[in-house]
Protein backbone atom coordinates (compact mmCIF):
# COMPACT_ATOMS: atom_id res chain seq x y z
CA UNK A 1 0.00 0.00 0.00
CA UNK A 2 1.85 3.22 -0.88
CA UNK A 3 0.73 6.62 -1.79
CA UNK A 4 3.22 9.23 -3.43
CA UNK A 5 2.65 13.05 -4.14
CA UNK A 6 5.87 14.56 -6.75
CA UNK A 7 6.34 16.51 -9.31
CA UNK A 8 9.24 13.55 -10.76
CA UNK A 9 8.01 11.44 -13.69
CA UNK A 10 7.05 7.89 -13.17
CA UNK A 11 7.84 4.75 -14.58
CA UNK A 12 4.47 2.64 -14.81
CA UNK A 13 6.70 -0.51 -15.70
CA UNK A 14 9.23 0.02 -12.90
CA UNK A 15 6.22 0.46 -10.36
CA UNK A 16 4.60 -2.39 -11.29
CA UNK A 17 7.81 -4.45 -10.86
CA UNK A 18 7.10 -5.57 -7.50
CA UNK A 19 3.42 -5.05 -7.29
CA UNK A 20 0.85 -7.24 -5.94
CA UNK A 21 2.63 -10.11 -4.95
CA UNK A 22 0.03 -13.25 -4.34
CA UNK A 23 -2.54 -11.49 -6.20
CA UNK A 24 -4.68 -12.72 -9.31
CA UNK A 25 -6.18 -9.85 -10.64
CA UNK A 26 -4.42 -6.63 -11.33
CA UNK A 27 -5.09 -3.86 -12.80
CA UNK A 28 -3.56 0.05 -13.55
CA UNK A 29 -5.31 2.88 -14.80
CA UNK A 30 -2.72 5.88 -16.16
CA UNK A 31 -3.66 9.30 -16.71
CA UNK A 32 -1.68 10.92 -19.96
CA UNK A 33 -2.03 14.97 -20.44
CA UNK A 34 -4.04 14.89 -24.06
CA UNK A 35 -3.80 17.66 -26.56
CA UNK A 36 -7.47 17.95 -27.14
CA UNK A 37 -7.59 21.63 -29.14
CA UNK A 38 -3.56 21.09 -30.39
CA UNK A 39 -3.47 24.44 -28.70
CA UNK A 40 -1.82 23.33 -25.80
CA UNK A 41 1.45 22.85 -24.63
CA UNK A 42 1.54 21.66 -20.51
CA UNK A 43 -0.68 21.27 -17.85
CA UNK A 44 0.49 22.84 -14.49
CA UNK A 45 -1.18 20.85 -11.47
CA UNK A 46 -1.25 22.84 -8.03
CA UNK A 47 -1.94 21.28 -4.96
CA UNK A 48 -2.07 21.23 -1.12
CA UNK A 49 1.01 19.87 0.13
CA UNK A 50 -0.09 17.98 3.31
CA UNK A 51 -4.14 17.62 2.77
CA UNK A 52 -2.98 16.14 -0.85
CA UNK A 53 -0.93 12.82 1.23
CA UNK A 54 -3.99 12.71 3.79
CA UNK A 55 -7.07 12.93 1.09
CA UNK A 56 -5.02 10.26 -0.93
CA UNK A 57 -4.14 7.79 1.90
CA UNK A 58 -7.89 7.90 3.19
CA UNK A 59 -9.36 7.05 -0.44
CA UNK A 60 -7.18 4.01 -0.44
CA UNK A 61 -7.55 3.09 3.01
CA UNK A 62 -11.24 2.96 2.13
CA UNK A 63 -10.77 1.05 -1.07
CA UNK A 64 -8.88 -1.34 -0.13
CA UNK A 65 -10.87 -2.18 2.85
CA UNK A 66 -13.97 -2.51 0.78
CA UNK A 67 -12.57 -4.64 -1.92
CA UNK A 68 -9.89 -6.39 0.73
CA UNK A 69 -7.16 -5.42 -1.70
CA UNK A 70 -3.65 -7.43 -1.16
CA UNK A 71 -2.17 -4.39 -2.66
CA UNK A 72 -2.66 -0.43 -3.69
CA UNK A 73 -0.66 2.33 -5.00
CA UNK A 74 -1.47 5.83 -5.86
CA UNK A 75 1.04 7.94 -7.68
CA UNK A 76 0.49 11.47 -8.75
CA UNK A 77 2.54 14.32 -9.95
CA UNK A 78 2.29 18.05 -9.51
CA UNK A 79 3.92 20.80 -10.94
CA UNK A 80 4.42 21.26 -14.82
CA UNK A 81 3.65 18.47 -17.42
CA UNK A 82 3.92 18.47 -21.18
CA UNK A 83 1.47 16.75 -23.85
CA UNK A 84 1.88 13.03 -23.76
CA UNK A 85 3.56 12.84 -20.04
CA UNK A 86 1.42 10.94 -17.26
CA UNK A 87 0.26 12.65 -14.46
CA UNK A 88 -0.63 9.67 -12.10
CA UNK A 89 -1.84 6.44 -11.80
CA UNK A 90 -3.67 3.81 -9.56
CA UNK A 91 -2.54 0.24 -9.47
CA UNK A 92 -4.59 -2.11 -7.16
CA UNK A 93 -4.39 -5.81 -6.92
CA UNK A 94 -7.45 -8.30 -5.65
CA UNK A 95 -8.03 -12.07 -5.50
CA UNK A 96 -10.56 -11.69 -8.58
CA UNK A 97 -10.59 -8.94 -11.42
CA UNK A 98 -14.47 -7.61 -10.43
CA UNK A 99 -12.69 -6.40 -7.41
CA UNK A 100 -9.15 -5.00 -8.65
CA UNK A 101 -11.51 -3.32 -11.32
CA UNK A 102 -13.96 -1.74 -8.92
CA UNK A 103 -11.60 -0.54 -6.35
CA UNK A 104 -9.63 1.12 -9.22
CA UNK A 105 -12.25 2.83 -10.69
CA UNK A 106 -13.27 3.98 -7.19
CA UNK A 107 -10.23 5.30 -6.49
CA UNK A 108 -9.86 7.21 -9.72
CA UNK A 109 -13.40 8.62 -9.31
CA UNK A 110 -12.46 9.84 -6.04
CA UNK A 111 -9.28 11.20 -6.68
CA UNK A 112 -10.71 13.30 -9.27
CA UNK A 113 -13.18 15.34 -6.78
CA UNK A 114 -11.92 15.02 -3.64
CA UNK A 115 -8.37 15.30 -3.99
CA UNK A 116 -6.41 18.60 -3.80
CA UNK A 117 -5.36 18.74 -7.19
CA UNK A 118 -6.33 22.05 -9.70
CA UNK A 119 -5.19 21.66 -13.38
CA UNK A 120 -4.59 24.99 -15.30
CA UNK A 121 -3.77 24.27 -19.43
CA UNK A 122 -0.95 26.09 -20.85
CA UNK A 123 -1.36 27.19 -23.92
CA UNK A 124 0.92 27.74 -27.10
CA UNK A 125 0.76 31.46 -26.33
CA UNK A 126 2.25 30.86 -23.02
CA UNK A 127 -1.66 31.92 -21.33
CA UNK A 128 -3.08 29.69 -18.70
CA UNK A 129 -6.50 28.44 -18.43
CA UNK A 130 -7.54 27.00 -15.44
CA UNK A 131 -9.76 23.76 -15.74
CA UNK A 132 -13.38 23.51 -14.78
CA UNK A 133 -14.99 20.40 -12.82
CA UNK A 134 -16.79 18.56 -14.86
CA UNK A 135 -21.12 18.43 -13.00
CA UNK A 136 -20.31 14.05 -14.26
CA UNK A 137 -17.09 13.82 -12.18
CA UNK A 138 -18.95 14.74 -9.19
CA UNK A 139 -22.17 12.73 -10.15
CA UNK A 140 -19.69 9.40 -10.45
CA UNK A 141 -19.35 9.48 -7.00
CA UNK A 142 -22.87 8.64 -6.25
CA UNK A 143 -22.62 5.23 -7.57
CA UNK A 144 -20.43 4.18 -4.51
CA UNK B 1 -7.61 33.56 17.84
CA UNK B 2 -5.01 33.19 14.68
CA UNK B 3 -5.72 31.11 11.67
CA UNK B 4 -3.37 30.60 8.80
CA UNK B 5 -6.03 30.96 5.84
CA UNK B 6 -4.76 29.44 2.49
CA UNK B 7 -6.06 29.97 -1.34
CA UNK B 8 -5.56 27.38 -4.03
CA UNK B 9 -5.92 27.74 -7.65
CA UNK B 10 -8.01 31.08 -9.06
CA UNK B 11 -8.89 32.14 -5.98
CA UNK B 12 -5.12 32.41 -5.35
CA UNK B 13 -4.62 34.38 -7.87
CA UNK B 14 -7.87 36.55 -7.25
CA UNK B 15 -6.95 37.27 -3.64
CA UNK B 16 -3.15 37.58 -4.93
CA UNK B 17 -1.12 35.49 -1.90
CA UNK B 18 -1.24 32.10 -1.94
CA UNK B 19 -1.68 32.47 2.51
CA UNK B 20 -2.38 35.40 5.48
CA UNK B 21 -2.12 34.94 9.10
CA UNK B 22 -5.37 36.44 10.82
CA UNK B 23 -7.26 37.42 13.69
CA UNK B 24 -10.72 36.44 14.06
CA UNK B 25 -13.19 35.64 16.85
CA UNK B 26 -15.21 33.89 13.69
CA UNK B 27 -17.12 30.72 15.19
CA UNK B 28 -17.88 29.32 11.38
CA UNK B 29 -16.22 29.05 8.27
CA UNK B 30 -19.40 31.70 6.93
CA UNK B 31 -18.68 33.98 9.26
CA UNK B 32 -14.97 33.90 8.25
CA UNK B 33 -15.90 34.63 4.77
CA UNK B 34 -17.66 37.93 6.23
CA UNK B 35 -14.51 38.73 7.88
CA UNK B 36 -11.96 37.64 4.92
CA UNK B 37 -14.66 40.22 2.36
CA UNK B 38 -13.72 43.17 4.18
CA UNK B 39 -10.22 42.90 3.81
CA UNK B 40 -10.37 44.66 0.25
CA UNK B 41 -11.93 44.32 -3.32
CA UNK B 42 -9.47 40.96 -3.91
CA UNK B 43 -10.61 39.41 -1.02
CA UNK B 44 -14.42 40.43 -1.81
CA UNK B 45 -13.93 39.10 -5.81
CA UNK B 46 -12.27 35.87 -5.05
CA UNK B 47 -15.34 34.87 -1.94
CA UNK B 48 -18.46 36.74 -3.30
CA UNK B 49 -19.75 33.42 -5.11
CA UNK B 50 -19.17 30.58 -3.06
CA UNK B 51 -21.30 27.81 -4.92
CA UNK B 52 -17.86 27.34 -6.95
CA UNK B 53 -16.20 27.88 -3.32
CA UNK B 54 -15.08 24.92 -1.32
CA UNK B 55 -13.63 24.63 1.83
CA UNK B 56 -11.42 22.47 3.84
CA UNK B 57 -10.49 23.29 7.90
CA UNK B 58 -7.57 21.96 9.07
CA UNK B 59 -6.86 19.97 5.75
CA UNK B 60 -10.50 17.85 6.02
CA UNK B 61 -12.89 19.54 3.82
CA UNK B 62 -15.80 20.71 5.23
CA UNK B 63 -18.42 23.58 4.53
CA UNK B 64 -19.82 26.87 5.71
CA UNK B 65 -21.58 25.68 9.03
CA UNK B 66 -18.44 23.86 10.17
CA UNK B 67 -17.33 25.31 13.36
CA UNK B 68 -13.98 26.71 13.88
CA UNK B 69 -13.08 26.19 17.63
CA UNK B 70 -9.49 24.83 17.81
CA UNK B 71 -8.96 25.38 14.18
CA UNK B 72 -5.76 26.06 12.88
CA UNK B 73 -5.70 25.82 9.33
CA UNK B 74 -9.08 27.03 6.76
CA UNK B 75 -8.22 26.56 3.24
CA UNK B 76 -10.34 27.66 -0.03
CA UNK B 77 -10.20 26.23 -3.43
CA UNK B 78 -12.41 25.75 -6.24
CA UNK B 79 -14.15 21.76 -6.89
CA UNK B 80 -10.94 19.92 -7.69
CA UNK B 81 -9.47 18.73 -11.14
CA UNK B 82 -6.80 16.21 -10.10
CA UNK B 83 -7.03 12.28 -11.83
CA UNK C 1 -4.17 -2.93 -32.36
CA UNK C 2 -2.64 -6.56 -31.40
CA UNK C 3 -3.60 -10.34 -30.32
CA UNK C 4 -1.31 -12.60 -28.92
CA UNK C 5 -1.29 -16.18 -28.02
CA UNK C 6 1.79 -17.71 -26.94
CA UNK C 7 3.42 -19.77 -24.11
CA UNK C 8 6.50 -17.57 -24.05
CA UNK C 9 5.78 -15.33 -20.75
CA UNK C 10 5.39 -11.33 -21.38
CA UNK C 11 6.44 -8.77 -19.31
CA UNK C 12 3.28 -6.86 -18.72
CA UNK C 13 5.76 -3.14 -18.61
CA UNK C 14 8.22 -4.20 -21.65
CA UNK C 15 4.30 -4.46 -22.95
CA UNK C 16 3.35 -1.03 -21.94
CA UNK C 17 6.44 1.30 -23.26
CA UNK C 18 5.03 1.79 -26.96
CA UNK C 19 1.70 1.50 -26.03
CA UNK C 20 -1.68 4.11 -26.16
CA UNK C 21 0.45 6.88 -27.54
CA UNK C 22 -2.22 9.90 -27.81
CA UNK C 23 -4.44 8.35 -25.52
CA UNK C 24 -5.59 9.97 -21.99
CA UNK C 25 -6.86 7.55 -20.18
CA UNK C 26 -4.66 3.86 -19.99
CA UNK C 27 -6.41 0.55 -18.30
CA UNK C 28 -4.68 -2.48 -17.97
CA UNK C 29 -5.42 -6.02 -16.76
CA UNK C 30 -3.36 -8.46 -15.73
CA UNK C 31 -4.80 -12.32 -14.07
CA UNK C 32 -2.27 -14.18 -12.17
CA UNK C 33 -1.90 -17.70 -11.40
CA UNK C 34 -3.30 -18.31 -7.48
CA UNK C 35 -2.97 -20.89 -5.23
CA UNK C 36 -6.04 -20.86 -2.57
CA UNK C 37 -5.64 -23.81 -1.47
CA UNK C 38 -1.99 -24.38 -0.86
CA UNK C 39 -2.48 -27.44 -3.34
CA UNK C 40 -1.40 -26.28 -6.24
CA UNK C 41 2.06 -26.21 -8.28
CA UNK C 42 0.74 -25.14 -11.68
CA UNK C 43 -2.02 -24.13 -13.71
CA UNK C 44 -2.15 -26.11 -17.73
CA UNK C 45 -3.76 -23.95 -20.30
CA UNK C 46 -5.53 -25.70 -23.13
CA UNK C 47 -6.12 -24.07 -25.86
CA UNK C 48 -8.05 -23.88 -29.51
CA UNK C 49 -5.45 -23.00 -32.21
CA UNK C 50 -7.09 -21.23 -34.90
CA UNK C 51 -10.05 -20.29 -33.36
CA UNK C 52 -8.46 -18.87 -30.03
CA UNK C 53 -6.73 -16.05 -32.18
CA UNK C 54 -9.89 -15.29 -34.29
CA UNK C 55 -12.36 -14.88 -31.14
CA UNK C 56 -9.78 -12.86 -29.37
CA UNK C 57 -9.52 -10.64 -32.23
CA UNK C 58 -13.43 -10.35 -32.96
CA UNK C 59 -13.75 -9.20 -29.06
CA UNK C 60 -11.08 -6.69 -29.46
CA UNK C 61 -12.51 -5.51 -32.74
CA UNK C 62 -16.16 -4.84 -30.66
CA UNK C 63 -14.50 -3.41 -28.01
CA UNK C 64 -12.27 -0.83 -30.03
CA UNK C 65 -15.73 -0.07 -31.82
CA UNK C 66 -17.87 0.28 -28.91
CA UNK C 67 -15.53 2.55 -26.80
CA UNK C 68 -13.33 4.43 -30.11
CA UNK C 69 -10.55 3.14 -28.32
CA UNK C 70 -7.04 4.77 -29.67
CA UNK C 71 -5.27 1.63 -28.92
CA UNK C 72 -5.95 -2.64 -27.66
CA UNK C 73 -3.97 -5.18 -26.96
CA UNK C 74 -4.72 -8.78 -25.67
CA UNK C 75 -1.88 -11.27 -24.39
CA UNK C 76 -2.95 -14.64 -23.74
CA UNK C 77 -0.36 -17.57 -22.82
CA UNK C 78 -1.21 -21.21 -23.07
CA UNK C 79 0.52 -24.37 -22.32
CA UNK C 80 1.86 -25.08 -18.13
CA UNK C 81 2.43 -21.77 -16.14
CA UNK C 82 3.44 -22.07 -12.17
CA UNK C 83 1.64 -19.96 -9.35
CA UNK C 84 2.71 -16.52 -9.32
CA UNK C 85 3.13 -16.19 -13.39
CA UNK C 86 1.11 -14.15 -15.63
CA UNK C 87 -2.23 -15.87 -17.28
CA UNK C 88 -3.02 -13.03 -19.94
CA UNK C 89 -3.16 -8.84 -20.08
CA UNK C 90 -5.43 -6.71 -21.42
CA UNK C 91 -4.57 -2.88 -22.12
CA UNK C 92 -6.58 -0.36 -23.57
CA UNK C 93 -6.40 3.45 -24.68
CA UNK C 94 -9.11 5.86 -25.06
CA UNK C 95 -9.38 9.57 -24.65
CA UNK C 96 -11.28 9.41 -21.35
CA UNK C 97 -11.21 6.97 -18.08
CA UNK C 98 -14.98 5.89 -18.44
CA UNK C 99 -14.05 4.51 -22.08
CA UNK C 100 -10.84 2.49 -21.12
CA UNK C 101 -12.69 0.92 -18.16
CA UNK C 102 -15.57 0.07 -19.43
CA UNK C 103 -13.61 -1.84 -22.39
CA UNK C 104 -11.23 -3.63 -20.24
CA UNK C 105 -14.06 -5.05 -18.56
CA UNK C 106 -16.08 -6.19 -21.55
CA UNK C 107 -12.27 -7.81 -22.95
CA UNK C 108 -12.10 -9.97 -19.94
CA UNK C 109 -15.92 -10.55 -19.52
CA UNK C 110 -15.80 -12.05 -23.17
CA UNK C 111 -12.52 -13.02 -23.37
CA UNK C 112 -13.37 -15.47 -19.66
CA UNK C 113 -16.24 -17.21 -21.64
CA UNK C 114 -15.81 -16.67 -25.35
CA UNK C 115 -12.63 -17.81 -26.21
CA UNK C 116 -11.46 -21.30 -26.48
CA UNK C 117 -9.57 -21.70 -22.88
CA UNK C 118 -9.50 -24.28 -20.67
CA UNK C 119 -7.39 -24.59 -17.16
CA UNK C 120 -6.63 -27.57 -15.57
CA UNK C 121 -5.26 -26.79 -11.89
CA UNK C 122 -2.03 -29.29 -11.15
CA UNK C 123 -2.08 -30.70 -7.37
CA UNK C 124 1.77 -31.46 -5.35
CA UNK C 125 0.87 -34.94 -6.54
CA UNK C 126 0.72 -34.12 -10.30
CA UNK C 127 -3.21 -34.74 -10.39
CA UNK C 128 -5.02 -32.79 -12.69
CA UNK C 129 -8.72 -31.02 -12.26
CA UNK C 130 -9.78 -29.34 -15.04
CA UNK C 131 -11.49 -25.79 -13.82
CA UNK C 132 -15.11 -25.31 -14.01
CA UNK C 133 -16.79 -22.26 -15.47
CA UNK C 134 -18.69 -20.09 -13.58
CA UNK C 135 -22.38 -19.44 -14.12
CA UNK C 136 -21.01 -15.92 -12.66
CA UNK C 137 -18.78 -15.60 -15.81
CA UNK C 138 -21.45 -16.38 -18.12
CA UNK C 139 -24.09 -13.99 -16.00
CA UNK C 140 -21.20 -10.94 -16.70
CA UNK C 141 -21.87 -11.24 -20.26
CA UNK C 142 -25.68 -9.87 -19.86
CA UNK C 143 -24.45 -6.39 -18.41
CA UNK C 144 -23.21 -5.62 -22.41
CA UNK D 1 -18.65 -35.33 -46.62
CA UNK D 2 -15.53 -35.68 -45.12
CA UNK D 3 -15.46 -34.05 -41.46
CA UNK D 4 -12.77 -33.07 -39.22
CA UNK D 5 -14.04 -33.41 -35.60
CA UNK D 6 -12.08 -31.73 -32.97
CA UNK D 7 -12.60 -32.17 -28.77
CA UNK D 8 -10.86 -30.44 -25.88
CA UNK D 9 -9.88 -31.04 -22.05
CA UNK D 10 -12.20 -33.27 -20.43
CA UNK D 11 -13.88 -34.17 -23.90
CA UNK D 12 -10.51 -34.87 -25.73
CA UNK D 13 -9.86 -37.30 -22.53
CA UNK D 14 -13.11 -39.20 -22.02
CA UNK D 15 -12.81 -39.64 -26.10
CA UNK D 16 -9.52 -40.74 -25.84
CA UNK D 17 -7.95 -38.69 -29.17
CA UNK D 18 -7.55 -34.50 -29.89
CA UNK D 19 -9.42 -35.07 -33.31
CA UNK D 20 -10.55 -37.87 -35.97
CA UNK D 21 -11.62 -37.58 -39.45
CA UNK D 22 -14.89 -39.24 -39.99
CA UNK D 23 -17.57 -39.71 -42.92
CA UNK D 24 -21.21 -38.29 -41.85
CA UNK D 25 -24.18 -37.56 -43.75
CA UNK D 26 -25.49 -35.56 -40.87
CA UNK D 27 -27.55 -32.36 -41.58
CA UNK D 28 -26.83 -30.71 -38.24
CA UNK D 29 -24.60 -31.02 -35.26
CA UNK D 30 -27.15 -32.85 -33.34
CA UNK D 31 -27.28 -35.58 -36.15
CA UNK D 32 -23.73 -35.92 -35.86
CA UNK D 33 -23.59 -36.51 -32.32
CA UNK D 34 -26.25 -39.43 -32.73
CA UNK D 35 -23.09 -40.76 -35.23
CA UNK D 36 -20.46 -39.89 -33.24
CA UNK D 37 -21.52 -41.70 -29.84
CA UNK D 38 -22.62 -44.70 -31.68
CA UNK D 39 -18.91 -45.05 -32.27
CA UNK D 40 -17.88 -46.75 -29.45
CA UNK D 41 -18.44 -46.53 -25.32
CA UNK D 42 -16.16 -43.44 -25.11
CA UNK D 43 -17.42 -40.89 -27.25
CA UNK D 44 -21.08 -42.26 -26.11
CA UNK D 45 -19.94 -41.14 -22.74
CA UNK D 46 -18.28 -37.93 -23.70
CA UNK D 47 -21.38 -36.87 -25.54
CA UNK D 48 -23.99 -38.42 -23.31
CA UNK D 49 -24.88 -34.82 -21.42
CA UNK D 50 -24.91 -32.20 -23.79
CA UNK D 51 -25.93 -29.46 -21.42
CA UNK D 52 -21.76 -29.06 -20.50
CA UNK D 53 -20.87 -29.58 -24.07
CA UNK D 54 -20.37 -26.36 -26.12
CA UNK D 55 -19.74 -26.51 -30.00
CA UNK D 56 -17.98 -24.75 -32.47
CA UNK D 57 -18.50 -24.84 -36.58
CA UNK D 58 -15.44 -23.96 -38.34
CA UNK D 59 -14.45 -22.37 -35.49
CA UNK D 60 -17.28 -20.54 -34.36
CA UNK D 61 -19.34 -21.16 -31.63
CA UNK D 62 -22.27 -22.62 -32.72
CA UNK D 63 -25.52 -25.05 -31.43
CA UNK D 64 -26.81 -28.53 -31.96
CA UNK D 65 -29.00 -26.93 -34.79
CA UNK D 66 -26.50 -25.52 -36.76
CA UNK D 67 -26.53 -27.19 -40.12
CA UNK D 68 -23.20 -28.84 -41.26
CA UNK D 69 -23.41 -28.24 -45.10
CA UNK D 70 -20.08 -27.13 -46.44
CA UNK D 71 -18.62 -27.70 -42.86
CA UNK D 72 -15.12 -28.75 -42.82
CA UNK D 73 -14.45 -28.91 -38.79
CA UNK D 74 -16.89 -29.30 -35.70
CA UNK D 75 -14.82 -28.84 -32.26
CA UNK D 76 -16.99 -30.02 -28.98
CA UNK D 77 -15.66 -28.75 -25.69
CA UNK D 78 -16.67 -27.78 -22.34
CA UNK D 79 -17.48 -24.02 -21.38
CA UNK D 80 -14.56 -21.81 -21.91
CA UNK D 81 -12.58 -21.11 -18.27
CA UNK D 82 -9.65 -18.50 -20.02
CA UNK D 83 -8.53 -14.83 -18.95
Amino acid sequence: MAIRVQSEPFDLSAELADFGAGAGAIVTFSGIVRDDTGAMVALELEHYPGMTESALTDIADRAAERWNLTDCLVIHRHGRLAVGEAIMMVATAARHRAEAFQAAEYLMDYLKSRAPFWKREIGRDGAGSWVEAKGSDEDALTRW
Amino acid sequence: MKLDVLYFAWLRERVGQPRERVETKAATVRDLVVELRAIDDYHDAALSDLTAVRVAVDQQLSDLDTPLADAREVAFFPPMTGG
